[in-house]
């Protein structure tokens, strides 16, 4: 049945516990709405993201994935956010060979005095995986997605 | 009917190397017809579907399944070996994680049948389109349809062990025959079920002689075109290899003989995405820091699918290609 | 299957204003139950006792295993959360904190949408708590030893403070005397106390403590370790004067024939010798030798020193070479203060072109009876006194192309500088001026005072100071030209001298610093403290403390009480004698580590070490801080990380999506 | 040889010919040839832009045009056409719907400007491109002694193009020490002359032009060397104007840097286009080479 309300992504977002997540709380605290298409993680460090964690929400009903830490230079941890810089570039590349649009998935910087800015490029994002569409990747194993039916063939087993 | 325990092979999507993988085991051959009543072996002996079907719920002691699941034949069959079997091993790579057949994942069902009858390697000169089904004055005969995507073993039945390679070694596979007789003469303990077997819990790099020293990578090259030290570990030498985060088992065959990994022991012990573990073993060691200098050393791997789920696409978080999962209502 | 709790909390109208917290609570107990959810409870104030108090209840009298608080940031009351579950017999680590306020209600309009997500955001938490694994706190043994690092007056209250508790303090000056910039001043303000009076017993205290090792004419360049257990390694650079015979008598930098622009203590305006004590009142007393100025070690001549030095043995000692000191301490305070802002970088200003034009330090040594003109306030030229003098505020400070915030301290400064010029020249002043801030005790009453004694404050940002002369009268001055907002008028205000009261600014060296000690600092180069409001002298990074200029611009009395409080948090660690560390750790499971050592050059702490004839990596859990990147980055996946495991981070991602719930519970 | 889109602009066709003589003789020297541009038209000044935006920016756009023919970099002499050039090729670049109106209005001309020019003041040729090294070899008659006020004019340095030091350049100073010559300090080196208030409000524009010239007589300064026509009109012919103004008696020759240069290199004033002069250039000046005791009092 397609209802006829526009089409609203979901989007999982990394954090990490020194400054993007303490962006968000400072966009809690200011009172600074943006869209609540989101649903956000917290790790230590943006170094702990593992593409693993990205495949898996796309292949469960994520449209669209932020990955957001410390700026460069400004990593709790002093350089962990260059292996998230690294690992980021290689997997969408990756992600666009098995022909997902690199749109998909966001890096963004943000220091924990930059609510305002967390929630803004919340919004943008959000809007911009509207503009991409539904990713439904078979929305998992699980069956959510009818199983393509062959032909009565199969019920012979 | 003797009384020794019922041994079947069956082959789905696959190359057939598996099944010569076997035979490679030399002699020892002969224990498996020693020990075992081999009832269902489709390229060595002439067992019919409807034998199988006669048999008894679970009086197949051991069943080795190779090769994916590509159409519904081989899903009827699965399931019906799932039923008769008491132990079903996932053999060989195509089984375990879709393998080479799996790549088919990339692309829409349509476009690779047509691939198949429409173009250029195909003598089909009246462009003849196979039917599922065709009416003949005999009766109605029906071909499998394909499945939108390539599954794994245990993405349609219940599997009990994982005997990954592509194919296993055949010291691997003796290795495997061996164990089954000692647990039948009671000599020995199955492992818990869901367990791999025939394969070992670290990755390539333990059992590769290559010295190794501490990675950071500069470049990713091409293996041909440069000298390589027989000794210095590939991936130092800028060659991508695969060995980091492949299974071990094989004893470094490539990478002792001077070529890279490509990783057809499919993932180590636990891990949830094979490429997943590669992309990041690879990216997190990248020597540099600025975002263009970072883009023209990933440039040296010009398709990251190939390289990371050569093996692994249909048993991957993804599983398949966006095209394969848009055509069919994905 | 575990048996978990889950607790809804309205926090007054801050939840349930916008979420609907009874839904959520029903939702979750219905759709949530086969992942162990047994009890599922809304209130009030889940972070009063009275909230506390119903876990602990629900613990003892259910045998809750798991316990899940869907209430405010993990960052306010996870800590609170975890004590509750602990009282009642529960591991801490079991219990988890979902933020359905922050990323829920205050963030989001639309009620269905903010409902609809916190039920998402619960159950990514109840997902993830099913992997929580029991942990324990890491001990951790505190060294009583404490390093503080920059000689100015905050880290010598630091130090005096900690050393008077009984505890030993090792005092790094990169100066060859501490005192910092308030050794150069003349007065300070409101009280006009002298600021050598006043700064040099507590320098003679720091000279003379048996619990301080002063280091000065040395600098920290390397740092290992974390809390507690900190090895830092001082270079002691080479003085050429060997301390423990020399007498301070003086005779050396007497005799040296090299004068020297001295362009740190005399902020340029006075000179020194190759060899040189900075100020009369230096501690220690010693003098150093500059190896840059040096005829000596220029041409190899000369050696006048030596040859008048009294002592015996000779204190003068060519051979001398830098030491590299490893030092254990168990925690660090850094004071390493200011810059003064650089007025070149205003040419219109015409600082460095026009000689009448000086900076505010270069006015201090003007007026200390101990500085180049003997506390005379004169001309450039030495001889004439300044009949009008013009002082400038805000100079680089509070202007978007040099330093943006206000420095604190420039308007008490240019009105200490006013009150100077009346008292010693009774020439004319003009105050320029944006605002005057005057905020501290007694502060305004200063002002109040300037204004009596008729100095002109006129409110407008100056222009510019030049020596084209326009109008009559403006011969041989210096015009300043600016408007005057309150009357709206352009002003050309011929004076003698203009002094610019120069803004604080990151020391240059900063960054490099912050990344020494592995702490943050903002983008300008300020240390970042680890909370502004509640916690302004900690640091993200546990044991390392900051104090004074070094976090932000501030006066002599914030320094001082920023330095004592240091010195109160240090002495805390040091009772405590052992603390507890967040056991997120990182640990490599050696049977499945095949030895490819791509996790050897990842860790910035260099907690991951090789073992080569095993060829397995090992990660030392007392160096590793938890960031986990060697977790996501080990091709094995041998290395599991406690507290974010792949299971915990995979489990939550599926609760956030909402997969295996029924039916209509998806979000519409 | 390098060469140059070189733009004369409206005045150096008649009332500032001495300047572009003393150009085109001293980039001759230096191995630069001054293309001049073809069919070239008025780039609006400095009050154009004021009054029409567009239709001053399409004025700048067809010379731009016609110079991305040759691929030349393009080259003003004039002050105000270097600042009307400059920012209509930075706003077409940046602007692509500015871009797309003024183009079809040069599709007149079957002309098209598409952005990618440079365009310099001619005094940027000397001073970066050709190098202070390179002219001071070409000096044969260095102006020993000769005391220079360098007056850069307001619009060479403002607005601000990109990182450069807009309240104390120094390069003009730089190029006058290379000629031998001594470059006074010039406090109002980059106050306004007035410009086209010289015109519409008279004794404003006068006052401006006082202060310049007493600036300059403070510093013992034997000559005012100028960028820019406007400043040249301004600065020497107004001279008498405002003596009679203000009861002042100024006598300050006024010359462009071009002709200085001129000078040093041992060209004679004559090819210089000296001799027209409102001002009497000092004999000794003329002869060059020689100190210049005289000065106007106050």
């Amino acid at each position: 049945m397609t209802n006829n309300k526009p089409f609203e992504p979901v989007i999982i977002g990394f954090t990490c516990n020194w400054c993007s997540y303490r962006a968000a709380d400072l966009a809690g605290t200011s009172r600074t709405k943006y869209a609540p298409n989101i649903r956000l993680l917290r790790l230590m460090c943006s170094g702990r993201l593992d593409p693993t964690f990205v495949f898996k929400a796309l292949a469960n009903g994520a449209d669209g994935v932020m990955i957001t830490g410390c700026h460069p230079g400004e990593c709790h941890y002093l350089e962990q956010n260059y292996k998230a810089l690294r690992r980021f570039q290689l997997m969408r590349r990756t992600l666009e060979g098995l022909g997902v649009d690199p749109r998909r998935v966001k890096l963004v910087w943000a220091s924990a005095a930059e609510g305002a800015k967390f929630a803004q490029e919340v919004t943008s994002f959000v809007e911009e995986v509207r503009a991409l569409g539904p990713l439904n990747w078979g929305a998992g194993e699980n069956g959510r997605v009818a199983e393509y039916q062959s032909t009565p063939q199969e019920a012979l087993a | 009917m003797s009384d020794k325990p019922k041994f079947a092979m069956y082959w789905a999507a696959s190359c057939g190397g598996c099944e010569i993988a076997v035979l490679n085991i030399h002699e020892k051959i002969l224990d498996v017809d020693a020990n075992f009543d081999v009832v269902f072996w489709p390229v060595a002996m002439d067992a019919k579907y409807k034998d199988v079907e006669a048999m008894e719920d679970g009086s197949i002691l051991l069943t080795l399944f190779n090769g994916g699941i590509r159409n519904d034949e081989n899903a009827h069959i699965a399931k019906l070996l799932r039923r008769k079997s008491k132990l079903l091993v996932a053999f060989g790579s195509c089984a375990n994680e879709g393998c080479i057949p799996g790549l088919a994942n990339l692309s829409p069902v349509e476009d690779i049948v047509n691939t198949a009858f429409h173009t250029i390697s195909t003598d089909n000169p009246n462009g003849i389109h196979p039917q599922i089904s065709y009416k003949m004055p005999e009766g109605e005969i029906r071909i499998p349809t394909i499945l939108p995507r390539l599954k794994t073993l245990d993405q349609v039945v219940d599997v009990d062990y994982y005997m990954p390679g592509c194919p296993p070694e055949s010291h691997q596979i003796a290795a495997v025959i061996d164990l089954v007789v000692q647990v039948l003469q009671g000599k020995a303990e199955l492992p818990p079920k869901g367990a791999v077997i025939g394969a070992g819990n670290s990755t390539v790099c333990d059992e590769c002689q290559r010295k190794r020293n501490v990675k950071t990578i500069n470049s990713f090259n091409r293996i041909f075109g440069q000298a390589i030290d027989p000794e210095l570990c590939l991936l130092e030498q800028g060659i991508p290899c695969n060995g980091i985060a492949t299974r071990s088992g094989c004893n470094a065959r490539c990478p002792t003989a001077g070529a890279q990994c490509i990783g057809c022991y499919g993932p180590a012990e636990g891990v949830v995405d094979y490429g997943a573990r590669l992309i990041s073993g690879f990216a997190s060691v990248i020597n540099s820091k600025d975002p263009k200098e970072i883009d023209t050393i990933l440039d040296g791997i010009p398709d990251p699918t190939g390289q990371f789920y050569r093996f692994n696409l249909a048993g991957s978080l993804l599983k398949a290609g966006a095209p394969a999962w848009k055509k069919n209502g994905g | 299957m575990e048996k978990i709790g889950v607790y809804v909390c309205h926090c007054g109208t801050n939840i349930a204003g916008v979420v609907n917290v009874e839904e959520v609570r029903d939702w979750t107990a219905k759709n949530l139950k086969d992942h162990g959810v047994v009890i599922s409870r809304d209130y009030k104030f889940m972070c009063s006792s009275l909230g506390q108090e119903l876990i602990e209840q629900d613990i003892k009298e259910q045998g809750l295993t798991r316990v899940v608080v869907a209430a405010c940031s993990p960052h306010l009351h996870e800590a609170t959360f975890r004590k509750a579950c602990g009282r009642a017999g529960m591991n801490p680590y079991m219990c988890e904190l979902v933020s359905i306020r922050e990323q829920a209600s205050w963030v989001h309009t639309d009620k269905v949408a903010a409902t609809q997500k916190s039920k998402a955001i619960l159950s990514g938490g109840v997902r993830r708590v099913e992997y929580h694994t029991a942990l324990e706190p890491l001990k951790v043994s505190i060294h009583p030893d404490t390093m503080v690092v920059g000689g100015g007056i905050a880290g010598i209250q630091a130090a005096l403070e900690i050393a008077d508790a009984g505890f030993h303090v090792y005092l790094v000056e990169r100066e060859p005397s501490i005192g910092g910039h308030m050794a150069q001043f003349d007065k300070t303000f409101p009280t006009l106390d002298c600021s050598a009076c006043i700064l040099t017993p507590k320098m003679v205290d720091v000279g003379s403590h048996p619990n301080i090792t002063l280091l000065t004419w040395s600098e920290v360049t390397k740092v290992d370790g974390y809390v507690g257990n900190f090895t830092v390694t001082v270079k002691k650079k080479a003085s050429y004067v060997n301390n423990d015979t020399c007498t301070g008598c003086g005779i050396c930098w007497e005799k040296c024939p090299k004068k020297v622009v001295d362009n740190v203590y005399e902020a340029g305006m006075g000179i020194r010798k190759a060899i040189y004590r900075p100020f009369p009142q230096a501690v220690p007393k010693y003098p150093v030798m500059d190896v840059d100025t040096c005829i000596y070690f220029e041409k190899g001549t000369c050696k006048a020193c030596e040859k008048f030095c009294p002592t015996e043995p000779n204190s003068i000692n060519f051979e001398q070479k830098d030491e590299f000191l490893d030092i254990p301490v168990g925690n660090i305070i850094l004071a390493t203060g200011y810059d003064a802002f650089d007025p070149h970088r205003i040419p219109q200003y015409g600082y460095g072109r026009l000689p009448n034009v000086f900076t505010s330090l270069e006015f201090e040594r003007l007026c200390n009876a101990a500085g180049p003109t003997g506390g005379n306030i004169l001309l450039r030229d030495g001889k004439t006194a300044p009949k009008v003098v013009g002082i400038v505020h805000c100079v680089g400070s509070r202007d978007k192309n040099y330093n943006e915030g206000c420095s604190a301290i420039c308007c008490m400064q240019s009105l200490k500088f006013a009150h100077l010029v009346h008292e010693r020249t009774g020439a004319e002043v003009y105050n320029f001026y944006i605002d005057i801030r005057t905020p501290g005790k007694s502060y305004d009453e200063f002002y109040q005072r300037l204004l009596e004694e008729g100095t002109h404050f006129v409110r407008g940002k100056v222009a510019e100071i030049s020596d084209a002369v326009r109008l009559p009268g403006e011969e041989g001055k210096l015009v300043i030209q600016v408007e005057d907002t309150l009357t709206g008028n352009q002003l050309r205000v011929p004076v003698d001298m203009a002094i610019l009261s120069v803004g604080l600014e990151p020391r240059a060296d900063a960054k490099e610093v912050a990344k020494l000690f592995g702490i943050s600092c903002s983008a300008n180069g300020w240390f970042t403290e680890r909370h502004p409001k509640l916690d302004p002298v900690a640091t993200m990074t546990d044991g390392i403390y900051i104090a004074g200029c070094v976090q932000g611009p501030k006066d002599i009395p914030a320094s001082v009480a920023q330095g004592a409080a240091t010195a109160a948090r240090v002495l805390g660690k040091i009772q405590q004698k052992e603390i507890a560390l967040e056991p997120v750790r990182a640990s490599v499971l050696e049977e499945k580590c095949s030895g490819c050592r791509i996790c050897n050059d990842l860790c910035p702490f260099n907690a991951i070490l090789f073992h080569e004839d095993k060829m397995v990596s090992e990660i030392n859990a007392a160096l590793c801080q938890g960031c986990g990147t060697c977790v996501a980055a080990c091709p094995a996946g041998a290395i599991s990380g406690t507290g974010f495991s792949n299971e915990q981070v995979l489990a939550q991602i599926e609760g956030l999506l909402l997969l295996n719930i029924s039916e209509d519970a998806v979000p519409a | 040889m390098k060469e140059y889109a070189y733009y004369p602009g409206c005045s150096l066709e008649k009332m500032a010919v001495s300047y572009h003589l003393s150009a085109v003789e001293t980039t001759g020297k230096l191995g630069i040839k001054l293309k001049e541009l073809e069919d070239w038209s008025c780039c609006g000044a400095t009050a154009y832009s004021g009054i029409d935006e567009l239709l001053s920016h399409t004025l700048s756009a067809r010379n731009l045009a016609i110079a991305e023919k040759t691929g030349l970099d393009f080259v003003a002499p004039c002050s105000a056409c270097y600042k009307n050039m400059y920012f209509t090729a930075v706003h077409m670049r940046k602007d692509a719907d500015l871009a797309e109106h003024i183009n079809f209005a040069l599709e007149e001309d079957n002309l098209h400007f598409s952005g990618n020019v440079t365009v310099r003041h001619l005094i940027e040729v000397y001073v970066n491109e050709v190098g202070l090294e390179e002219i001071k070899s070409k000096v044969t008659r260095p102006l020993e002694g000769v005391r220079v006020a360098p007056y850069y004019g307001c619009q060479i340095m403002r607005p601000r193009k990109d990182h450069e030091d807009v309240e104390q350049p120094q390069f003009f100073e730089e190029l006058l020490a290379a000629i031998g010559a001594m470059p006074i300090n010039y406090p109002l080196k980059m106050r306004c002359c007035g410009g086209s208030l010289i015109i519409s409000s008279r004794t404003a524009a006068l006052s401006m032009v006082r202060n310049l010239l007493q600036s300059a007589v403070d510093g013992q300064a034997d000559v005012i060397a100028t960028t820019c026509p406007m400043c040249q009109v301004n600065l020497e012919c107004y001279q008498q104007q405002v003596n009679q103004e203000f009861g002042t008696n100024f006598s300050v020759p006024v010359l462009y840097f071009t002709q200085l240069i001129g000078l040093a290199f041992g060209i004679t004033p004559k090819k210089l286009g000296m001799g027209k002069e409102f001002v009497a250039l000092a004999p000794s000046l003329l002869a060059a080479g020689k100190a210049n005791p005289a000065h106007s009092k106050p």
